[in-house]
């Protein structure tokens, strides 16, 4: 199985736990990553108005370099999962849209959404199987009690990201399953956790966060797992509970046996 | 009752991409917002703004700063009217005028800390300037 | 929309099934639902009444395009008429795509009593087409100009 | 033809304000064949009519053009006054230049062109009118009713009162639908079953009604006054005739998991059960889903424990076939399914309850007798949140685009009920619109905020959310005070939409019955002609053709069944004279066209023709005119061009195609 791969900007940086947990997980499980060359910053929101196409081509660039390459485009975090998978959606069926990006990017043959976008999420699922991954666990995370952040970016608006059903979501709740631990269900877990608001509205953020971490906790669960580096951050800082909030590639990682060699890099 | 300017409401028409008579005031947008109690102009509202061809107020109003653009409203809206997508119709109109910013580069330090995510900025640049 | 001059208006041919999409046109009209006066309407029993011979014979007396709207697939009154005319105009469509009349020209849509929208639509719809793709030359009979 | 005389009607200024209709008559005049042309205001009215009658007779017409509303109107009519005035009906023909004309466009200029084009398309058509009569076809005097609730009772009470032998096909094992499930009624709060039980019985013991409960339709064929239908008998494993309805078998089944549909899955049943107590008949089924019996061939207790020996496990699926002169589709309603709308937490919590689940907590008979209890932990609720419009008025992908009608009403009803029993709880209404036209409606509703203290308001609820303790937050906004509200609640009813029953499509298809968007079945005429589809034969009752509360659905029973009675009172039907007729002297016998008959209506004789001069016997098609419908398929299929269709003939057809773009 082999992909491409768009790890995007936070992933490089401040988030690259994420990244590295990951690889070293893709490789136990025999999933081949291949990273785009020259990706460029996704944009972390989606730009919402139709009459502009700058704010979208790198997602487009990105796109077309795994069409070329004949594979599908897998992405990690929330957010460039979320703008690529809905640029992708415009390019197939926004005429406007995909006449102009094509126009100025003249690509060799024009990109018309042929791209199959998956979060790695998606993989585990559908390519690996969570009944495949169950048996690839050497270190079964046991007795743990973990709650399932959703967030808002992976879920929202379901008609394009069909990830999962977007009110009451199972795909990570499957997944913690497979490791071995115990999935709290609690009613908070597609909610907002603020995103970008949290720079000028901490307060905002503040409250939404007290509110998922609140009633995670009240269900039980002693750690929350995310894909997105904002809600890692925001759910973190914001809230007064001292929950962790940590990635969901750490707990795979461990679960696969790999890591303590990603933590000793 | 409209004395506003209609081509600015055909603008947030058409960079939403939405049909604001389809609402039928139902609020649930309303009830999902999570930036609820921070709004002047409620997620419900929009719509009659853009009805009313008073884009002024919209584009004058806190809400344009507070939408989290967490699509609970469009992904609840009943009629499909989808009222975030015509409050960053508003925004897109704000920013792209001169001097319509929110954020300027100068107040970032002070507004940052060192577990920040560059998501962050990233996204709350494109959010609040051109 | 008015008459003027110069402007091009082509000349539509309906045919439509008694039971379900003449009553959806009708239930357009009531609702007053418009669509291009250049639409002519047909009443035939069912979509399967409808001749290869009768849109040839259009074409040839000038029609620059032709409609054949029947019941949902499933609905017909007659219970398997609008499938055969599906198969039959399947055929006829490709033949006369050879022959050079556009695909666009010619259209099987299924609208039921009830779709008197979709019936106004979809008119609209293949008239724009129509005026996209311009007056119709092929297979015109010039003797049926006098 | 030489003859032909054109009437162009005004409707008032309905044609007149958008086509010059004086216009119209000059013009036809200029058409080759046409001796009279004028205009009337009212066509339609005695007068106009007896202008028609007075230019035939005068001007000795032969066949007329009638510019009006749509054939689908005033067809009828207008060929009927051709009639009286001496000419055959059928040497009739409409221009229809207000439906699709005068209505849609709005310039002048423009409606005329298009409705003397019409007018001119219709001239030459009637120009190659034949006189054509109707056959005449026998009545079967007897009528079915599809469903067994209350709009398929009433019907068939109906037409079995006057006198016709009605059978009643109920799918599941007990008539009553779903009014037998319904605690109270509004807007009188009287109670269902009491009102509904004495209806059951009446039907049953009703010496013209047949009932066949655990039955379905499974063909139908034939046309108006003579339908052949099958009916599927499912096996009961129960010997009707032997069982006295005593339910032992009942309380010793060992199975008992599966989830009571009457008491919309709050409960278990039995695998052998009657749906309810009062079931009628009240003969039990086994259901062979559940039943160890069946399944793995053990148990039996069943068997040994029913004295009149009525348990039949060999028992298989039965097919009765019977003729019937009209049908009655009386399917009704389900609630719909509510995956959909996972924020009011239906699937996640016991708590969150549909109207239905909540009507039959409240019923005695219910799961919970009556008393008021979560269904998660069986206490009593404090706080009772109502959600109004849940898959109503919807129209994105997820609910219908349609008001339920009745959720409104029913919530009041329940508000009450409860504010009523039990003074403590505190009952809340998200509403985004209260709808309460009816007599007696609005001041139930108005009972329900007034007397009882219910706490409604306006907007639609966002989200509920479980909490941990076990109540429920339901995330709400009040519009009138423009702010957000959390509700804290132990119990969530949802007002959930409802759809026609999934098996209406099926039976649609099998009766070429029209449905719309909605799977609701459409009706000839959306104002006068309510009660019948466009299907000749075949009426309609109940919600199975809109939403309706129980007094409008009982009217439209009735009004169905004065339908059915007026029809099967006739002895003889005229039949459709537009049927296929082949040219014996060109026809060669191949065969195709008797394929593509959908009723059989071709069959191919020897005949002795006389082609210019040469007699031979030839193989040639032959049509019966009292089984073919008209369709024209086999006019298309025949390779020679030989079948052709009266009244819609191809150099009819040609000839409209030809004033059309001439």
């Amino acid at each position: 199985m082999k992909y491409s791969y768009y790890p995007g900007c936070t992933l490089r940086t401040k988030a690259k736990k994420l990244d590295d947990y990951m690889r070293a997980s893709a490789r136990v499980l025999g999933i081949e990553l291949e990273e785009i060359e020259n990706w460029q910053c996704c944009g972390g929101v989606y730009p919402l108005s139709s009459d502009e196409i700058a704010t979208k081509l790198s997602s487009v660039r990105a796109l077309n370099e795994a069409k070329e390459k004949g594979q599908d485009l897998v992405t990690l975090c929330s957010a460039c999962h979320h703008v690529i998978k809905r640029v992708n959606d415009d390019m197939q069926n926004v005429e406007d849209i995909r006449t102009r990006a094509n126009n100025y990017l003249k690509f060799d043959e024009p990109y018309k959404g042929e791209t199959k976008v998956l979060h790695f999420l998606e993989i585990l699922r559908d390519e690996i199987g969570f009944d495949k991954l169950k048996e690839k666990v050497v270190n079964p995370l046991t007795g743990k009690k973990i709650g399932a952040y959703y967030g808002c970016l992976l879920l929202r608006p379901s008609e394009i990201l069909a990830f999962d059903n977007p009110e009451n979501p199972t795909i990570i709740e499957e997944f913690i399953r497979a490791l071995g631990a115990e999935a709290v269900i609690y009613p908070y877990r597609n909610e907002c956790c603020g995103g970008y608001i949290s720079l000028k509205a901490k307060d905002l953020s503040e409250n939404m966060c007290n509110n998922i971490v609140n009633s995670a906790d009240g269900f039980g669960a002693e750690m929350l797992i995310t894909a997105c580096p904002l809600c890692q951050y925001n759910v973190t800082k914001n809230s007064e509970k001292e929950l962790p909030v940590i990635y969901f590639t750490e707990i795979l990682a461990e679960a696969l046996g790999v890591k303590e060699e990603v933590d000793a890099q | 009752m409209s004395h506003g300017n209609k081509n600015q409401a055909a603008m947030v028409k058409e960079i939403s991409g939405t049909n604001p008579l389809k609402c039928m005031k139902c609020g649930k947008c309303s009830a999902s917002c999570p930036a609820f109690d921070k709004m002047d102009i409620k997620p419900h509202q929009f719509v009659s703004y853009v009805v009313n061809e008073d884009v002024e107020s919209l584009a004058k109003c806190e809400s344009l700063w507070v939408c989290l653009s967490c699509f609970a409203c469009v992904e609840r809206c009943p009629r499909d009217v989808k009222p975030g997508k015509i409050v960053d119709a508003a925004r897109q109109i704000v920013v792209r005028q001169k001097g319509g910013n929110y954020l300027s580069a100068n107040e970032i330090p002070e507004l940052i800390d060192e577990d920040l995510p560059q998501q962050l900025l990233v996204s709350a640049f494109r959010k609040f300037r051109r | 929309m008015s008459i003027k001059g110069e402007e091009f208006r082509p000349q539509i041919v309906a045919f439509c099934c008694n039971w379900c999409s003449y009553a959806g046109a009708d239930l357009a009209g009531s609702s007053r639902l418009a669509y291009p006066a250049d639409v002519k309407i047909i009443r035939v029993p069912c979509s399967c009444r409808v001749n290869p011979m009768f849109i040839l014979r259009a074409f040839e007396k000038g029609a620059d395009g032709v409609i054949i709207c029947g019941c949902h697939p499933g609905d017909c009154h007659y219970s398997t008429g609008n499938y055969y005319a599906r198969r039959r105009m399947t055929l006829l469509f490709s033949m006369l795509d050879y022959v050079g009349i556009e695909r666009g020209r010619t259209r099987v849509e299924w609208v039921s009593a009830a779709e008197g929208v979709k019936f106004s639509q979809t008119m609209n719809e293949f008239v724009e087409t129509i005026r996209g793709l311009g007056k119709n030359v092929r297979l015109g009979d010039l003797r049926c100009k006098k | 033809m030489h003859g032909i005389g054109v009437f162009v009607c005004h409707c008032g200024s309905n044609i007149a304000a958008t086509v010059d209709v004086k216009k119209v008559v000059e013009m036809a005049r200029l058409e080759p064949g046409v001796v009279h042309a004028e205009d009337y205001q009212y066509m339609c009215s005695e007068a106009g009519q007896e202008k028609i009658a007075a230019a035939i007779r005068e001007k000795n017409l032969k066949g007329i053009v009638v510019c009006s509303c749509s054939p689908r109107m005033h067809e009828a009519t207008f060929r009927k006054c051709a009639e009286k005035a001496g000419i055959n009906p059928y040497m009739v023909e409409i221009a229809n230049i207000r439906e699709q004309c005068s209505w849609i466009h709005k310039d002048i200029a423009e409606g005329t062109e298009k409705a003397v084009i019409l007018t001119r398309a219709a001239i030459a058509k009637v120009n190659l009118n034949t006189s054509l009569v109707p056959g005449e076809s026998l009545v079967t005097k007897r009528a079915l009713v599809i469903g067994g609730g209350i709009a398929g009772i009433q019907t068939a009470l109906d037409i079995a009162d006057a006198g016709y032998e009605v059978d009643i096909v109920e799918k599941t094992p007990s008539i009553g639908g779903k009014m037998a499930q319904l605690d109270k009624t509004f807007p009188t709060l009287d109670c269902s079953a009491c009102i509904l039980t004495p209806k059951m019985v009446d039907a049953a013991a009703h010496e013209k009604i047949t009932l066949y409960t655990y039955s379905e339709i499974e063909k139908v064929s034939g046309f108006v006054g003579d339908f052949t239908v099958e009916i599927r008998k499912k096996a009961r494993y129960v010997n009707m005739d032997k069982c006295t309805g005593c339910g032992v078998c009942m309380e010793k089944c060992p199975s008992k998991k599966a989830l009571s549909e009457f008491n919309a899955g709050l409960n278990t049943r039995p695998a052998i059960y009657t749906p309810f107590a009062q079931a009628i008949p009240n003969v039990p089924v086994i259901d062979p889903t559940q039943c160890t019996k069946l399944k793995t061939g053990k148990c039996g207790l069943c068997e040994r424990f029913c004295q009149a020996g009525a348990i039949d496990y060999t028992q298989q699926d039965e097919i009765v076939t019977q003729k019937y002169g009209a049908i009655v589709v009386a399917t009704g309603f389900d609630v719909i399914k509510l995956d959909n709308y996972d924020e009011y937490a239906y699937s996640q919590s016991k708590d969150v309850i549909t109207s239905l689940e909540l009507e039959r907590i409240m019923n005695a008979a219910g799961p919970t007798k009556g008393h008021l209890e979560r269904m998660s932990d069986g206490k009593h609720p404090k706080n009772i949140v109502f959600i109004q419009c849940v898959g109503s008025r919807c129209n994105d992908s997820k609910g219908k685009p349609y008001c339920s009608k009745i959720c409104c009403m029913y919530t009041a009803k329940h508000a009450m009920l409860i504010r009523d029993k039990y003074p403590d709880v505190n009952v809340t209404v998200f509403y985004i619109d209260v709808r309460t036209p009816g007599k007696n409606f609005d001041e139930f509703y108005r009972r329900a905020v007034e007397e009882y203290g219910v706490n409604y308001v306006k907007g639609q609820v966002g989200k509920v959310t479980p909490e941990p303790d076990g109540s429920l937050t339901v995330h709400g906004v009040d519009l009138l005070e423009n702010k957000q509200l959390k509700v804290s609640a132990d119990m969530v009813v949802l007002a959930a939409a409802i759809e026609p029953n999934p098996a209406v499509r099926k039976i649609a298809t099998m009766l070429t019955a029209s449905i719309d968007t909605n799977n609701f079945l459409t009706e000839a005429h959306p104002k006068l002609r309510p009660v019948e589809s466009p299907t000749a034969g075949v009426f309609l009752s109940g919600v199975c053709q809109g939403p309706k509360d129980i007094p409008e659905t009982v009217s439209q029973a009735g009004a169905a069944a004065i339908k059915v009675v007026g029809l099967l009172a006739k002895d003889k039907l005229l039949t459709n004279p537009c049927t296929a007729k082949p040219d014996e002297l060109r026809c060669n016998g191949c065969s195709v066209c008797a394929n593509v008959c959908p009723y059989g209506a071709i069959s191919y004789e020897d005949k002795l023709v006389n082609d210019h001069g040469v007699r031979e016997t030839r193989r040639v098609a032959v049509v019966n005119s009292a089984l073919c419908q008209g369709c024209g398929a086999c006019t298309v299929a025949c390779p020679s061009g030989v079948m052709d269709l009266q009244g819609f003939s191809n150099r009819q057809i040609i000839a409209e195609v030809d004033a059309i773009c001439r």
